[in-house]
Formats: structure tokens, C-alpha cells, sequence
């Protein structure tokens, strides 16, 4: 892979900065909406990890297709689908994205590629080798980029599709979201080599550690996989190590971990960071990150709005879309 | 004498006694230690314990069900957690074509004395892949035991059975009912799993259901009893092997009868028991038999969606009284 | 007019056909295409149509599975075979969790057209792990359309009709009939895969079938013709949905039904469809529906084992005795 | 892992040489009876790579487990399952190991702990890791074998089953037998990495290349590795690189290879190997050989006879043993 260079302008420093508040701002009012029961359900917060899916997502074009898993409001959001039909979907509303049937971790959005939402860990992953190998064989040049998180890296799925991915050779960004903990399962209690990006030499397949705190790095390391993937080069692992500051759902009372790591890696947070950095370069200032969150916040109360706005789907569409419309 | 506890304590104080009891059970699943169990069961186990005997897995439930497999057969008493039916579907290749055959196909040499428990159902949001019932699937395969314990009592009783067991058992656990209360006798050896029980007597219609829609069935037999409606509920607890004898006795007496049950309609359980009736009783029934089950549908998120996609105790008054009046 | 071949052949022609009218149309699996696939349906299409298109792959049940899926969401029409219904389990959570639930939890925006080809069966002497029957399992299951083409006809018709569909289509096909021979005729659109086939007309009692059943039921038509007995043999082709209105229609004009089902029978098809029969035929009957099933056993190697496990034609020539003297 | 000396003397020379035969011979025998419809269902032979497992138990103790696969007669004839016993079974005679209802892909043998026969390709591993599991929880010094081929390594349960060995230091010997093929595909289209011993890494357990053709290195690497693994040290994995010189199974035409690699590697099969080397290095002579091939030719002879006297299971015993008798 060659270095890709960023030009870490005023304007791109604030999309980025942007893009990490969007998913920051939303999520903390899903918990809020969460406790007042107007979101029910799982819910699973990307907190703390948001660098991760804005580095990756600043990579994509438009035709390329992005498949998630359960804690994947960030995802959907960075990827375009409107925070409105978000938070309509976790209302379960018509209006949401999937029409109020999938919920929190069923976001789908056909417009932008989304391919949710996948409550199954390690499901979505052969998924995305076959969304990639249809655009192959149809010789078109988009990728598929996969986000999962290391505690999928053990079920056989991971194994199977990194494998087929890589014999085939196909257009797949598969992406680690290493936070160290699969719910209250610390990496070193379910994998007995804990550098997972090491595994992918067992697919021959190229593979990097990156800062996941680091929306920057992320970035770069996303924008060169996917030069690679989009020059026919097969596909590219990339293990973003991150940290979740929320407990894994709403029901986990965080026994397996102790307060005081939480607390070191909010001190690193990819926000925090980013966004002082981005002072001290003089690429923005307090003006700016004023103006930032204001923007956020109207996104976020217009999309509560549109929320509480929605309708439910009539009772009587239970078996619609079951299947297609029967033949007869 | 009996005491008050939740299911949840129910099946924690089960599994605890039965480490006590034989140092070759242990625990496996994945959040079963550190995080203390997905639904709580396990919490506090492992400092009780170690985590030797309670022991977190990977996410890789093929892998470590059949792990739990072979080391019954190396001659532990292992007790399988897979954190719901629904991650169950990744280990069936080890559960049907080891756990279920090795008896039979090894010629009575080696038998697999694994527990495995599960939770199944609906009923709180969790959207498709989160909310199946399959307990009706497993209840198909020869050399399995399916239990379904649908009252705290039966929480608490069930495992030590299940762990006498030479042979796989399998026990549902509906996700609703662990924070639910109830009483627990003493004498746990009175406790009769594997016969049908009747939960409450009646005369004009029996329900037969079992796990998570027992107590829907409950509150419409009290419903039905409102309005004149003698209904008796009988809870099968036992999935496979079914109580024929309990069935048919109920039936006999009522002759009528309607199933509820939460698997989608084509091929549930439901359909198995109905057949059974007709088989076995067809002579004494008044009217044909009725079953209530899911609409055929991926469970929705949405909460009105999702009720009207489950039986609900509504629809229970709604069909008994159609089957009593018509 | 028509031609005579193998059902192996059928499968073939429509695989190369489907491939010949649509470039999208691509065959996935283990073994279909160096080996020439493990019943030898794809032999010969690697030459025809290159390793692209007849597309090995790894022994990855679940990945291979996953990936059609993906591929038909992308915009491509797989044809998934997967050798047997066996090692359908390991891609059970695929099929289930995303193919089949894909279309209702997106709210409709997604669709998934992919065809899952897969051997299904026993009679061979392969033993517990390789003999299973499923497709009543996969019938289970919303989202699903079920196929078990029986006759070289169907399974000549069936796949483009299968690809034509805008949702995921299972085909069983019950692996003792691929050297079956018949007569494919030349129209194929005028074979309706909806809809259940009388294969032979009667009048005292139906039997109800599919797949590889279908056959034994044809001999013990004969069998019991020769005795006075004229059994009118349904083959119900779509296992999802279900063809009611056939059967129904049937058993009205019969009064008696027998459903012949190589499923252990406990919480088998022929459960599903005796309860059809209760809740829409009831009264059109002289007497109870009855179920001819394989014994609830891992089906045993040794061939006088296989075949008492198995239902035999004998044994529905004496269960349809039993129903129409009784 | 230490490096394990091994005396070639007359006596183990002998040894090794005629359980290499009694497989092959075996075997042959079984492909006549399967013409001749004795045996039937599927039958897979294990000719060509009998050195693999001929290595490996001369480093196993009675207590040790062995998990195989449908590929297993030579395994349970090297294990000291009864030759009469594997051929009643595949008569499907009671007299056999699993009371004939088993057949050639299950065969079973509680004496010697012979765990199958197991036609799931990938399903015998977490058998294995169980039993493993079991074993180091009791506080016994056994350790368990687990056959299984090459294409076996791209199947989910293969990384799942290795893992958890690793990650749990368990006394597991896996063996993968490559002998180039699953069914019909080869090992280039089946595996991005086909150095599958490389694999191992991804679990940071020890693994090795054997030279499968060679029933002596088989054997020094099997008794380093069970040293090993008897210590304590946790699994070990061994890549035996050999060939199988017959079909798949009775079924398999064979269009997926050339004569020309079949013979190539017959020539270098492993008993014309290791017979010539033990002539030439005076361990043995023809005479020996002479004898041995006499003492194989009996054997097999007479469990043929034992199978074809063999009685069939009562079709009333059926249902017998598909649970212990009910408890009522
Ligand atoms: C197959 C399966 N097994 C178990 C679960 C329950 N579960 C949901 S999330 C989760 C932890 C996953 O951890 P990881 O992959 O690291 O992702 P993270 O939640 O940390 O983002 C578990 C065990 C599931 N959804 N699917
Ligand atoms: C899960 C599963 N998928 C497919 C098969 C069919 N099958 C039997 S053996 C075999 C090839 C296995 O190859 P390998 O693991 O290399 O072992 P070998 O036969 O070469 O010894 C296949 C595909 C099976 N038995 N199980
Ligand atoms: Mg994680
Ligand atoms: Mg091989």
C-alpha cells in the first residue's frame, strides 16, 4: 500500500470534528430517550468509538455498499442515511429507515447502500463478500467495507469469509473495531493470540493495526485500503483499536471492568483529542466548535422531532413484505 | 414449606447446588463469568466458584457446544449456556448430528450428558434475529430431551433432573419470565418434570401450552371463567418426550382443545401436539381442535407490531369462547 | 411432445438454460465445479461456463451460504448448492437470521433472490449424519419459499421458476431419484410448481406426499388398486407455502387421508399438514387422518436397519388398509 | 519442543512396516468387498497415507482419545480396534464396532477410547477440544488426537476448535492430513493460504510441516509433540503433507487430477518407501516381509470371516439406544 496524504485543511478538520459530534450528540440522546422509554429494545452506543466509522466512512464513494452490525447508529448516520429516519426506526415508527420493524440494530437504507444491522455476531460478514463479489462479477469498482468487533473475530464466520474473501480476491474492507471487550468478555479470555490484525496472515491478506482513537489515522489507513481494494488488489484488514466509554447495552451493569480504565481511555477520547489538536493547529477555533455543536443539536432535536412526528405502521401491514406480493 | 424467589434465582440457585453437589459440573457460555450471565442467571457464580467451573467462552457457540459435547463424553457433567435460541441455530450441526446420535449410531457405547440451556421467545422488542422460539425445532430430533420450564418451582427442579440424565437435555428458559416470582417447595423430588401438569382445572376446554405462554394462558382462563368458561391449562414442561397421557386425559375430559404456542404457526410444535390429538383422540372431541401460535413473520420491533405478531390472552378468550360456543 | 431423462439430467439442462438466459445467473458450491458436482448435476458445466460461473468453493458452509445471499442483495442470482441438506445446519443461521428475514425487517427495501439447491433423503446406508430429511424444518420458516420436486418433469421446470422469484427458494431434491428417467415435456411454463399435483387419481383415500415419497406412494397406489382399494396420490411439490386448497379438495373427495412424510415424526410436515386437514377438512372426514413417518431413531447404517427406519410401501399399503376397512 | 530420538531397530522397523500393511491390505480388501456390494454406503480409503496415522499412535497411551473422520479404518486398526470388529461393522453386522449401524464413517470403540468416525467434515474438533477439556479438568495426563484433512481447515468450527485448545491450553494433538484434495478441490482453490500449518500462528499455537509420506518423521514429530502436550504446554498442530492414492470415495470419477500426479506420488508412496529404506539399511529382509505380509494377509482373512459370520441386529432392537432406557 503507499501513503495516502491528507490535507488536514480548516474544512476538512471540521468535517471531521463534525461528523465525530453528529454520532456523539445523537447517541447521548438515545440514552436519554432510552430512559424515558421511547426507545426500547436493545441498545447498543458507539461512545468513545466514533473515530473509527467517521475515519473509514470519509473513504467511501457513493456506490459502495456498508454492512454493520447491532451498534451501528454512528455507521448508518456517517453513511448518510437522514438522523430523522434514525431515530424514527428507534421509535419504531413508519418514518425510520427500516419502517419501525428493525429498530436499533436494523438500520437499513437501500439509497445509500446501508446494509444494516446485523444482531447476529459475525453474521454480516459473509454478507459482505457476497455484496462484494456481485459488484465484481459485474465488474463494477465499488467496494464493500465490513465493520465488526473483535469479539466476532472467533466464530467460524469470521474465518470463512476473511478466507473466501481473499481466495477470491474481492473488493472487501474488512474492518476490527477492537474495543477490547465482547460485552463482559475481556479480548484475552476469548482469543488465545489477541493481536487479531495477526490473523490475517493466516488469509494472506494485508492487514494494519491503527490508533482507532485516532480519526486522522483512521482516515489515512482507510483512504489507502481502499485505493488498494479499488485497484483489484483483493481485499484489506484493518484493526482499529478503540475503546467503548458506555456499557455494552442498556442491561449491563459493568462488572468486568474497572472504573479507572474507563476513565484512562476517556482521557484519550477521539473527540477530546481531535478536537484539541485541532486548536492548538489553529485549524479551528472556539468559534467554530461553538457553531459545530449548534449545528449538531439541530440536527438532533429536528430528528426527535421528526421522531415523535411519526406514525405507526397499521397493524394490518403485519405480513406485508414477508415476500414479494404472491404470484398466484 | 416452600419459599418465594424469581426464576432467575431459581436457575442460579439450581446451578449452584448442583456444582456443589458433583465437582464434575461446571458452567460455559459465553458472559457466563465476568459479566455474570446475559440474563443475570449466573451472577456471582464465578467468585463462588472460580473460572475453571464457570467458564466464559468465545463467541463461537459451534465450537464450544461441542466442546461442552465432548467433554461429557471425557466424563464431566458440563452445563452448556448458549445466550439464546436464536445464536443456537450455529451450534445445531454439533446439538443433531453428535449430541443427538452419539448413543444410537455408536451402538450404546458412548451417551453425551450434556445440559444445555437456552433462552427462547419474544415479547421485548428485540426485532427478527432476537426473537424466535425453537424450542418446537429441537423437540424433532430423536435422542434429545426438550424441557420448558414455565413456573419458578420448575426452574428450580429442572436442572438437577436434567443432570441425571445420561443423555443431552435441553432446556428453554423463556426470556420473559426470568425476573418473574413465585414459589418454590422444598421437597424438590415432588416436582415431577417429566409428565404433563395441570395448572389449572376446568372443564369446558383445555389449553394446552407450555413455557412463556403458560401464563397468558392463565390469565385467560381467568378471563374465560368470568364469563362462564370452565378452562383447564395444562402445561407440558416436557417438549420431548411429549405427555401423550396428559394430553389426552385433559382432552378427554374437556373435548376441546386449544394449543398456544409461540413458534410460527406452520410446523410448530403446535401442529405436533394437534396431530397427536387426533391420532390418540379424535373420538372424544366435540369440535376440532384449535392452535394459536406467532403469524408467520419475522418478529418486528415496534410494540404494537410485535403483539399483534404473538398470541396474546386476548386472542386465547377470543378462540376459546369461539371453540366453546360454536 | 416431450423427451426422456434422468432427473439429474433435468437439474442440469435447467441449470444451464437459467445460465444461458441470464448472465447474473451463477452456480456457487463445494465440489460443483472440478468434481463435477457431488451427484454429478453440474458435470460438465465448468467447461461450458468457467470457473466464474461455476464457482467452487471452500468447504464454508456458512460463509458460502452467506456470500449467495450477499450476492443476490448485490444484484446477482445465485444458485447456492449445498450437497446435502446435512450440512444445511451449519448455514442454518444465514439462511434464517438474514435470507429469509431480509425483506420484512428492512421494511421491504431489500430483497434477497437467491436459490439454495440441496440433496435431501435417506436410502443409501449413509448413516445418522448424512440422512436426514429437513425440508420440514426449512417450511417452518417465514420468508422462505420450500420446493421438492419429485418427478423429472418439475425438476426440469422448477428452477426457473425458482429464479424467477424475487425471494430466497430452497429445492430439495431427495437424492435417490437424480437416475430417476421420465418424460420432460417440451412446455415447461405449463408446469405449475404452486400448486400440489394428483399424480394418480382415486377415490377412497388420498395420499398425501413429496419427494422421494412420492414414489413408494405411487407403488402401494398400485398395490392397493390390485385389492379393490383406490387411493388417489397427491404430491404436494411446494412444501411453503402449502397447497390447502388441494389438499383439501382431496380429502374431500376421499374422506380419508394418509400423509406419507420420510421426517421423524414428531414435529414433522405430516404434523403440519394433518393439522391443515383438522382445521379446514374436519368434517369432510369418515375418519381420522393417519401419518406414515420414519421412526424416531438416527437413521442406522445396515440396510434391513435403514429400511424399517424408513417408510416403505408396504407399510402404506397396510396404513391405508387400516384407514379405509377401519 | 525437544528433539525426540528414535531407535530403528529390527523390531520397531518391523512394527511400523506391518502397521502400515494392515491398513493397506485392509483397505484393498475393502474395495473388493465394496464391488462385491458387502460394503456399501459411502467408503473412503485412507491408501497412500497410512504413514500419518501409523506415526502418530506409536506416540499415544492407552488412556489417549482419537477423534477421526468418514477416513478412519486405518485409524481404529492402528488404534486396536479389532480388524473383525471394523469389518463386521461395515458389513452393518452386530458383531461390528457400533453394532453395524455405523457403517465405514462411524466407527466406534469405548476400549480404546476411539471417539469416530464422524462424516461431519469439520464436526469432530470441538469433540476433541471437549474431550481435551475433560480430561485436563479431571486432572488427568492424557492427551487427545484429533484427524481431520486439509479441507477441513476452511470450515468455522476448524478456527473455533482451535482457538479454544489455545486459549485454554488443552492436551489437544491436531492433525491435519493434507493430502492435497477435499473431494475433488484442490487445496489452491479452497484456501487463500495454503500453507495450512501457518495457520496455527493465528492461535499462537505450535505447529509443524511433516512429511506425511515418511512414517518415521511421522513419528519423531508425534512423540515431540505429545511430549510436549503431556507437559502441560497446551496443543500442538501438525501439517502431514501426504496423498491419497484412490478416489474420494467409491463414487468419484476423478476428472479433478492428472495420472500423472497420482503417480508421482504412488512412487513415493510410503510403504514402498520405508520397506526399501529398512532392506537397504539391513533392518530388515525378505524373509520379514515375506512373514509380515502373511501375518497381514491372516488377519484380514479372518476378519472377514468374522464379519461374514456375523448376525444381523434384530429390526425389533430398532429403537433401542436412542436414549438410555426411559426413566419413567
Ligand atoms: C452469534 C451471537 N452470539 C452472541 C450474541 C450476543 N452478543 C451480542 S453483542 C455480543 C458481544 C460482541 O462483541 P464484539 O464483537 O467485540 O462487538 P462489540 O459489542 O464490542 O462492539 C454478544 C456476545 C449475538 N448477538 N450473536
Ligand atoms: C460439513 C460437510 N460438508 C461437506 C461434506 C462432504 N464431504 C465429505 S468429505 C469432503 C472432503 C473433505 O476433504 P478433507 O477435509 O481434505 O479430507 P479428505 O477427504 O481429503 O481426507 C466433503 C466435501 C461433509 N461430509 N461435511
Ligand atoms: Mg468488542
Ligand atoms: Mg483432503
Amino acid at each position: 500500500m503507499t501513503g495516502t496524504k491528507l490535507r488536514l485543511d480548516h474544512d476538512h478538520c471540521r468535517l471531521l470534528l463534525k461528523q465525530m459530534l453528529r454520532v456523539r450528540r445523537f447517541e447521548e440522546k438515545c440514552a436519554e430517550l432510552y430512559t424515558r422509554e421511547k426507545i426500547r429494545g436493545f441498545l447498543h452506543l458507539y461512545i468513545g468509538e466514533e473515530a473509527v466509522a467517521t475515519g473509514i466512512m470519509q473513504a467511501l464513494g457513493e456506490e459502495d455498499a456498508v454492512v454493520a452490525t447491532y451498534r451501528e447508529h454512528g455507521h448508518a448516520l456517517l453513511r448518510g442515511v437522514p438522523a430523522g429516519e434514525i431515530m424514527a426506526e428507534m421509535y419504531g415508527k413508519q418514518e425510520g429507515c427500516s419502517r419501525g420493524r428493525g429498530g436499533s440494530m436494523h438500520l437499513f437504507h437501500a439509497p445509500t447502500r446501508f446494509y444494516g444491522g446485523n444482531a447476529i455476531v459475525g453474521g454480516g460478514l459473509p454478507m459482505a463478500v457476497g455484496l462484494a463479489l456481485a459488484d465484481k462479477m459485474q465488474g463494477k469498482r465499488n467496494i464493500t467495507v465490513c465493520f465488526f468487533g473483535e469479539g466476532a473475530a472467533a466464530e467460524g464466520e469470521f474465518h470463512e469469509s476473511l478466507n473466501l474473501a481473499a481466495l477470491w480476491d474481492l473488493p472487501v474492507l474488512f474492518v476490527c473495531e477492537n474495543n477490547l471487550y465482547a460485552m463482559g468478555t475481556a479480548l484475552d479470555l476469548s482469543e488465545s493470540e489477541t493481536d487479531i490484525h495477526a490473523k490475517a496472515a493466516s488469509y494472506k491478506m494485508p492487514s494494519e493495526i491503527v490508533d482507532g482513537m485516532n480519526v486522522v489515522d483512521v482516515e489515512v489507513a482507510a483512504r489507502r485500503s481502499v485505493d488498494a481494494i479499488r485497484e483489484g488488489n483483493g481485499p484489506v484488514f484493518l484493526e482499529c483499536r478503540t475503546y467503548r466509554f458506555r456499557a455494552h447495552s442498556m442491561f449491563d451493569p459493568e462488572l468486568y471492568r474497572e472504573k479507572e480504565e474507563v476513565k484512562k481511555w476517556t482521557e484519550i477520547g477521539p473527540i477530546r483529542r481531535f478536537q484539541s489538536w485541532a486548536l492548538e493547529a489553529g485549524e479551528l477555533n472556539q468559534t467554530d466548535i461553538d457553531a459545530i455543536e449548534e449545528e449538531v443539536a439541530l440536527e438532533v432535536s429536528e430528528a426527535v422531532a421528526f421522531a415523535e412526528a411519526g406514525t405507526w405502521e397499521p397493524v394490518t401491514d403485519l405480513l406485508h413484505d414477508v415476500g414479494a406480493e404472491a404470484r398466484t | 414449606m416452600s419459599r418465594t424467589m424469581t426464576y432467575r434465582e431459581a436457575m442460579r440457585e439450581a446451578i449452584r447446588e448442583a456444582m456443589n453437589a458433583d465437582e464434575k459440573v461446571f458452567l460455559m457460555g459465553e458472559d457466563v463469568g465476568h459479566y455474570g450471565g446475559c440474563y443475570a442467571v449466573s451472577k456471582g457464580l464465578l467468585d463462588e466458584f472460580g473460572p475453571d467451573r464457570i467458564r466464559d467462552t468465545p463467541l463461537s457457540e459451534s465450537g464450544f457446544t461441542g466442546a461442552g459435547i465432548g467433554a461429557a463424553l471425557g466424563g464431566m457433567r458440563p452445563i452448556v449456556e448458549i445466550m439464546t435460541c436464536n445464536f443456537a441455530l450455529l451450534a445445531l450441526d454439533q446439538i443433531m448430528n453428535t449430541a443427538a446420535t452419539m448413543r444410537h449410531m455408536s451402538g450404546g457405547q458412548y451417551h453425551v450428558p450434556v445440559v444445555i440451556r437456552m433462552a427462547t421467545g419474544a415479547g421485548r422488542q428485540l426485532a427478527a434475529q432476537h426473537s424466535h422460539s425453537l424450542e418446537g425445532w429441537f423437540a424433532h430430533i430423536p435422542g434429545l430431551r426438550v424441557l420448558a420450564p414455565a413456573t419458578v418451582a420448575d426452574a428450580r427442579a429442572m436442572l438437577a433432573r436434567a443432570l441425571e440424565d445420561p443423555d443431552p437435555v435441553l432446556i428453554f428458559e423463556n426470556a420473559l419470565l426470568y425476573n418473574r416470582e413465585g414459589d418454590v417447595p422444598d421437597d424438590l423430588a415432588a416436582i415431577d418434570i417429566d409428565h404433563a401438569s395441570i395448572r389449572r382445572e376446568g372443564s369446558d376446554i383445555s389449553l394446552i401450552t407450555y413455557g412463556g405462554s403458560l401464563w397468558k394462558c392463565m390469565d385467560a382462563a381467568e378471563e374465560l371463567a368470568g364469563i362462564g368458561v370452565s378452562a383447564e391449562v395444562l402445561d407440558l414442561r416436557t417438549l420431548r418426550p411429549l405427555d401423550d397421557a396428559a394430553i389426552m386425559a385433559s382432552v378427554a375430559k374437556t373435548r376441546r382443545a386449544l394449543i398456544v404456542d409461540e413458534g410460527w404457526r406452520s410446523g410448530s410444535l403446535s401442529a405436533e401436539i394437534m396431530s397427536r390429538i387426533i391420532e390418540q383422540g379424535f373420538w372424544t372431541l366435540d369440535t376440532p381442535p384449535m392452535r394459536l401460535c406467532s403469524a408467520e413473520v419475522p418478529i418486528p420491533y415496534a410494540k404494537h407490531m410485535e403483539e399483534a405478531a404473538l398470541p396474546q390472552v386476548s386472542g386465547i378468550v377470543d378462540a376459546a369462547r369461539k371453540l366453546v360456543g360454536g
